[in-house]
């Protein structure tokens, strides 16, 4: 009960601390930026901890994070092999291809309603191609190893990319259309200087959204078929060896390595759409 | 409606080229199976035949070509199987069959559109208490990112565990699932949309003085609603993948994922591809609503033609 | 009250004839007769009996033995209370062209293997067998097969995990002949390991309670089992009316049946001293990863057998 | 002193500089200015030199960097809330997904006016600004004139005591722009509001105003303040007496001044 | 003929109807109309009268419903295509994601004009607008009348032998509209330019036109066209000569004529 009462008041402590911090005049220093979300963080761990204790969580349902934390130290190695085979080869070559594919569909799209109108609906239909069917599949087609991981992220990507890419090329003002129009401007340098400028914001949209599904998607195939390194391998064998600090030391690091990937399309975000009324 | 030859346009396209693959895909399988049954095949061992590719092996073996279409276990069925299967399962067994795709697709929608309630209200007012305060913009949102790098095959299972033993079990945590994968799209779409509307259109009610809930109704949530769609269409496509993937670690019973996992498992990929292509029809039809209902409010609204 | 007499039962995997004794006990009425109200969890790919066991999701579970000495070691006292499976079903299928005609021969091949807790009998039999599971020459490099046949079918491995009841019938499904294979039963290696006992948390058998009830559902289930055994056409039809997913056929399941009754034949569901001694002796001679560092204590008992099947 | 009694809008001393991308840009450097009660104060100046930022400070859209505001003796900030005045912006800024008539009636739900009454004032100011029968177009069906008389009519819905206008006939032919200017014009002197406007036109401002702000840009500061000496009640061809042409010519020099500055 | 062999643009019983939500606008009816090359066309008429569709239909942005116009003998589109004319909007409508000297760029690289061509093209226009210094700023750290400058600048920046301009000046003082009126005479007496401009300021129209299009709204038709007898070159003080005078009281009766339909 102790434990419980603790973590309560730790609880109201970090949330207090954190109104006091973005309410103060510095609020928008980076180190508090980066302060704020870190003490969450931290009075989540913490009141985590207190209540496993407290309530004597058995570990194989829930571990400690201490318990956790001594396996991201132990397990350096085994973890970033992990991550090398799971990231690195197969979410982000996945992503790049989706990505990639996507943009060039968009572009293709936007070339005419008619196209537009016949891939969009289509592209919603891929998009709601649940992993769970995709992945034995294409394990099936391109084998184990990273390859197949690839082409899940891939199509997992492609369709919010896709759409918020072809919501942005449409997102221009009539009267940001009609001054090309009096340039006589061909239909590429009308792509070039106006609508994909125009369609960024948008397809940042997609592209944030785009690396949590890429990690997840280059994880959750492996657990359809991999080799004998991955997170997502490790994340089921270790959880059916009820390996569970394992199980969240993997997570730990897929939620590192996203959060990541989210922030630099953040920051690239920010850099290429200052001008945008949600950024300014 | 002027949809629909665009769409059977780029469908065509799309069978075409999937009709051309079936013969390479299954060309191998194919191959090994016609020398079991006697039929002359070149080259005339499986391993000689490994080291050619699909296209090849399907030139000189071209008597083989036909078999590729109708193959019982293969690798990509052809576009007439998977209709045959599908006409079978859905159109002619009756509804209350548990070998009807109609029985599954119910017991899959159900908890999409429980989770999908659940996720997108939960994103929505996630993402007003992100504009709104900055506490929970500078917190709250790094780990709503952090939520989504989680793999959720990984997490269903405790989730469903945990809420197993308080007693919560059937179409609950089904839905906890989907809404955890549907919030997240929400949450991103709506902050941007809430914070779409130009400084001049703020102004303006601040020279009215208008409290935080008026600006809210009168002019965040109607600037949003471009992107609230766009959003709730990726949201319903997350909810049913959330539904079909709980529906492995909640015992595989029934539903759509239970079809593909279980069609998998026991090499019947048809069973499989039949439920793939059911659960995206289901999406697609879901989509589709929120399309006519986002054109209908836009016009509404006057910005459809803007 | 109502909780003296229900239990929850929570199955490894989906519903098929592996588990026939179960549902043929629930729909023959044999746990009624006991008057008990038994609820079948089935079980998946991604969920592990264990974990189910001590989030108070079942009162027991089927659990391969590995698994479930695993768990033990991991902190969760689970207690083997019955054996109905008398011999293990596990064994590696090979195409016979690879060239693959003994232990021996897997170095330098690929070998797919079920994870999730199911690599342990794998792991130890190639340790003893002196053959390092990390790829090379000299090795042999292992595939996480998903819970499918094709990895064999396409070449993808040279070997991989089957159940003599289930996966290798689907190998021959495929249009393999028998003759185009071989097969390595761990039964004939001398590397079997116990499969789908009966187990409970060791500290509920102290409940007297819990530990009726266990008795009574044991002997129930072993009726089950042994009707199933004598009338397997019957036992495969009452295991489709319980799959719920209208995707498993008839005779998939009645073959299944066939096969199973051949691995339930000669237990009546005491566990046999000597199989678990077996069991645990495997798997500490497994050398560098050990599935288990000790030899376990108590981690099976008779006194639910004992009193059930006097 | 009896005129800091009726004093409605005080700024001393105000600056106010924007940081960009390439430094900083003085808008308004060591801006002062009384307005009482009553008054109707145009301000004129060379494009770019501070007018719509020194309404906007008015109005606590825009924070000075240096000196003091006070509008009815409290700041500016406590003023916008206690909803004291109206503004009509330099481009329309219309509701998209509002009608004409949604987006005059905004204000008018913002601020609890009653269903009826709100018909009743939309009706009115639509009539006001030649709209009716517009009602029930949106924005972009409109010309960009009748956009800006919607927006117009939008800040005339309300009863503000002070009323900031940002060039609000920049885009209006000269007809309606007569028009509206008698209309603005019967509309202070019965209500006594106090009108801050923005404007281009020499002569506008002179037939409008009691108080001519003359500004110069870079940094935006105030040249001259011209007190008209004409009557309240001015017909339109007042437009044509020497007191008024006199007053459009010192005017016309001050902007002239202005520009030299360059 | 040989009025037209010479002949730019030529409408011919032009039609324009929008359907909207709640029936059809008439934004245009009849309107026939002949412009010859080096001709200075003023349009004037109450907001809504559809001056800027009439301009519009002439740059291909609209299709009217009724009627045909050729631009250089072919259709407007092809017209369009051959880049035949600079546009200037009612609003600004700058890119928000370029500079003010990017925006002014923009149909320079469209065009190909080579990079030093467009530095010094930009320079030069930006000087004519009396917008130096402001080349690295964004759209948004303008104001408005600056924001208007920068747009003229934009379609002065290249060669266009049509320049449709739609009320460029709305929003600048007199003095600077003064400068730029000048400018865009000489611009034009030099190039040989056609200009199609709108304007609700009549001394504006008369100054700057040698043929004045009175239009009167709902539907939008031609009521008059004056053409003007002053000479080519025109000092700033032409405007109180009575030949001026005379051709703006004509003007304004014309577009009091028109108000009075209403
Ligand atoms: N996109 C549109 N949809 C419907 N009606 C329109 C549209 N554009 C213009 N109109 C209508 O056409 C008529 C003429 O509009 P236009 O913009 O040509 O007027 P204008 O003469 O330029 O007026 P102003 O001087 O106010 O700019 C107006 O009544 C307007 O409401
Ligand atoms: N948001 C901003 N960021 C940077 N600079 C700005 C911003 N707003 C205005 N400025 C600058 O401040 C100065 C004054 O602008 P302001 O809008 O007050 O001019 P103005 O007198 O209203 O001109 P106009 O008659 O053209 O509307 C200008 O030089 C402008 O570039
Ligand atoms: C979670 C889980 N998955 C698979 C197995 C291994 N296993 C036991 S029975 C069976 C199916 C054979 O048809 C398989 C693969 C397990 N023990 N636990
Ligand atoms: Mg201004
Ligand atoms: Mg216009």
């Amino acid at each position: 009960m102790i434990w419980v009462l603790v973590a309560i008041v730790i609880w109201a402590l970090g949330w207090w601390i954190n109104i006091r911090l973005s309410n103060s005049a510095r609020s928008d220093e980076t180190l508090v930026r980066v302060a704020i979300p870190v003490i969450f963080g931290l009075t989540v761990v913490i009141v985590w901890e207190m209540l496993v204790h407290g309530f004597d969580v058995n570990p194989v349902i829930l571990p400690a994070p201490s318990s956790i934390i001594e396996r991201l130290g132990t397990e350096g190695p085994r973890l970033w092999a992990d991550f090398k085979q799971t990231i690195l080869k197969g979410a982000v070559s996945g992503y790049v291809i989706g990505g990639g594919a996507a943009l060039a569909v968009a572009v293709l799209a936007d070339r005419s309603d008619f196209l537009t109108r016949g891939i969009l609906p289509v592209g919603s239909f891929m998009a709601a191609l649940p992993i769970v069917g995709t992945a034995p599949i294409f394990v099936k087609w391109l084998g184990s190893d990273w390859e197949s991981k690839a082409a899940v992220v891939a199509v997992m990507v492609f369709f919010p990319i896709l759409v918020n890419t072809v919501a942005g090329l449409r997102d221009t003002s009539s009267m940001q259309r009609d001054l090309m129009r009096t340039y006589g401007a061909g239909y590429w340098p009308t792509l070039f200087k106006l609508r994909l400028p125009a369609a960024m914001p948008f397809m940042f949209n997609g592209l944030k959204i785009a690396t949590t599904l890429a990690l997840i998607g280059a994880i959750v195939a492996e657990f359809f078929g991999s080799p004998t390194v991955g997170m997502g391998f490790r994340i089921s064998t270790s959880f059916g060896q009820l390996a569970l600090d394992m199980v969240w030391a993997e997570i730990v690091v897929a939620a590192i390595a996203g959060s990541a990937f989210y922030g630099a399309m953040t920051l690239i975000e920010k850099r290429v759409t200052f001008w945008h009324p949600s950024q300014r | 409606m002027r949809s629909v030859l665009p769409v059977l346009t780029v469908v065509a396209a799309i069978l075409g080229f999937w009709l051309l693959c079936v013969v390479p895909m299954n060309m191998h399988l194919v191959a090994d199976q016609a020398q079991r049954d006697g039929l002359v095949v070149t080259p005339d061992t499986p391993a000689a035949r490994q080291d050619v590719g699909g296209v090849a092996l399907a030139l000189k073996n071209t008597h083989l070509i036909a078999l590729t279409y109708e193959f019982k276990r293969p690798r990509l069925p052809s576009p007439q199987q998977v209709g045959r299967e599908m006409y079978a399962t859905i159109i002619d067994k009756k509804i209350t069959s548990k070998r009807s795709l109609v029985y599954h697709g119910w017991v899959t929608l159900a908890p999409t559109l429980l989770g999908f309630l659940i996720g997108t209200s939960l994103g929505i007012l996630l993402a007003v208490g992100i504009v709104y305060s900055r506490v929970m913009d500078r917190s709250v949102m790094p780990w709503a990112i952090v939520s989504q790098t989680i793999p959720i095959l990984a997490l269903a299972p405790m989730i469903i565990v945990v809420l197993g033993s308080m007693g919560i079990q059937g179409l609950f945590p089904k839905s906890i699932i989907a809404a955890y994968l549907s919030f997240f799209p929400v949450v991103v779409g709506m902050v941007k949309g809430l914070r779409s509307p130009d400084a001049m259109q703020l102004d303006l009610l601040r020279t009215y003085n208008a409290s935080k809930s008026q600006g809210f109704w009168s002019l965040r949530l109607p600037a949003s609603a471009p992107y609230l769609f766009a959003s709730l269409k990726i949201g319903i496509s997350a909810s049913l993948v959330g539904t079909i993937v709980a529906e492995l670690p909640t015992g595989a019973r029934a539903g759509f994922g239970a079809r593909m996992l279980v069609g998998d498992q026991y090499g019947q990929p048809l069973v499989s591809w039949a439920a793939l292509f059911a659960a995206a029809l289901t999406a697609a039809a879901l989509v589709g609503i929120f399309s006519l209902i986002e054109r209908v409010t836009l016009k509404r609204m006057g910005m459809a033609a803007a | 009250d109502g909780h003296a007499n229900t239990v929850t039962l929570q199955l490894q995997w989906v519903t098929q004839a592996q588990f026939a004794g179960y549902y043929v006990a629930a729909d023959k009425g044999f746990y009624e007769e006991e008057g008990l109200d038994v609820t079948i969890l089935a079980g998946g790919p991604d969920i592990a009996p264990p974990q189910v066991l001590a989030g108070g999701g079942a009162d027991a579970m089927l659990n391969w033995m590995p698994s479930a000495l695993a768990a033990r070691e991991k902190g969760l006292p689970v207690v083997n209370i019955a054996q109905p499976f008398k011999s293990s079903g596990l064994m590696l299928t090979c195409w016979k062209d690879t060239g693959i005609s003994s232990v021996e021969d897997f170095k330098g091949k690929t070998i797919g293997v079920w994870f999730f807790g199911n690599e342990y009998p794998f792991l130890s039999w190639m340790s003893q067998a002196g053959i390092s599971t990390d790829g090379g020459d000299d090795g042999v490099t292992v595939l996480k097969q998903g819970f499918n046949v094709d990895p064999l079918l396409q070449r993808e491995a040279d070997c991989i995990s089957t159940m003599t009841y289930n996966e290798y019938g689907q190998v021959l499904d495929a249009g393999v002949n028998p003759d185009e294979l071989v097969t390595f039963k761990y039964e004939d290696q001398g590397v079997a390991t116990l499969e789908d006992g009966i187990y409970v948390l060791e500290d509920n058998l102290k409940d007297p309670v819990f530990e009726d009830k266990m008795v009574r559902f044991v002997r129930a289930s072993m009726k089950g089992w042994k009707y199933a055994e004598a009338n397997a056409e019957e036992a495969a039809g009452i295991v489709l009316d319980n799959d719920e997913t209208g995707a498993q056929t008839e005779a998939a399941q009645v073959r299944m049946m066939g096969e199973i009754a051949k691995l339930t034949a000669g237990s009546d569901g005491t566990l046999v001293e000597a199989d678990f001694d077996r069991t645990v002796a495997s798997l500490l001679a497994g050398g560098s990863d050990p599935v288990i560092t000790k030899k376990p204590e108590g981690a099976w008992t008779h006194q639910i057998t004992d009193k059930a099947l006097k | 002193m009896n005129a800091s009694a009726s004093c409605v809008i005080s700024a001393q001393n105000l600056d106010l500089t924007f940081q960009t991308n390439d430094g900083p840009v003085h808008a308004l450097k060591g801006v002062s200015l009384d307005i009482n009660k009553g008054d109707f104060v145009s301000f004129i100046g060379p494009s770019g030199c501070g007018k719509t930022t020194f309404l906007r400070c008015m109005a606590d859209l825009e924070q000075p960097t240096g000196g003091s505001i006070t509008v009815n003796g409290v700041s500016a900030a406590e003023a916008r809330k206690a909803r004291a005045y109206g503004y009509v912006f330099q481009a329309a800024g219309l509701y998209p997904w509002r009608t004409i008539g949604g987006n005059i009636r905004l204000p008018l739900e913002i601020m609890g006016y009653s269903k009826a009454d709100q018909k009743e004032r939309v009706e009115r100011v639509l009539e006001l600004v030649e709209l009716a029968g517009f009602e029930r177009k949106f924005p972009w069906q409109l010309s960009g004139g009748m956009q800006q008389r919607a927006s117009i009519a939008r800040a005339l819905a309300f009863d503000a005591d002070i009323l900031l206008m940002d060039e609000p006939f920049g885009a209006l032919d000269e007809i309606v722009r007569d028009h509206l200017n008698e209309q603005l014009l019967k509309l202070w002197a019965r209500t006594e509001k106090t009108i801050g406007f923005v404007t281009h036109s020499i002569p506008e401002a002179v037939y409008l105003s009691t108080k001519i702000v003359v500004m110069s840009p870079r940094p935006g500061r105030i040249t001259d303040v011209i007190e008209s000496p004409l009557p309240k009640d001015r017909p339109l061809d007042i437009r044509d007496s020497p007191e008024f042409l006199e007053i459009a010519y010192r005017v016309r020099e001050g902007l002239r001044a202005g520009h030299a500055d360059d």
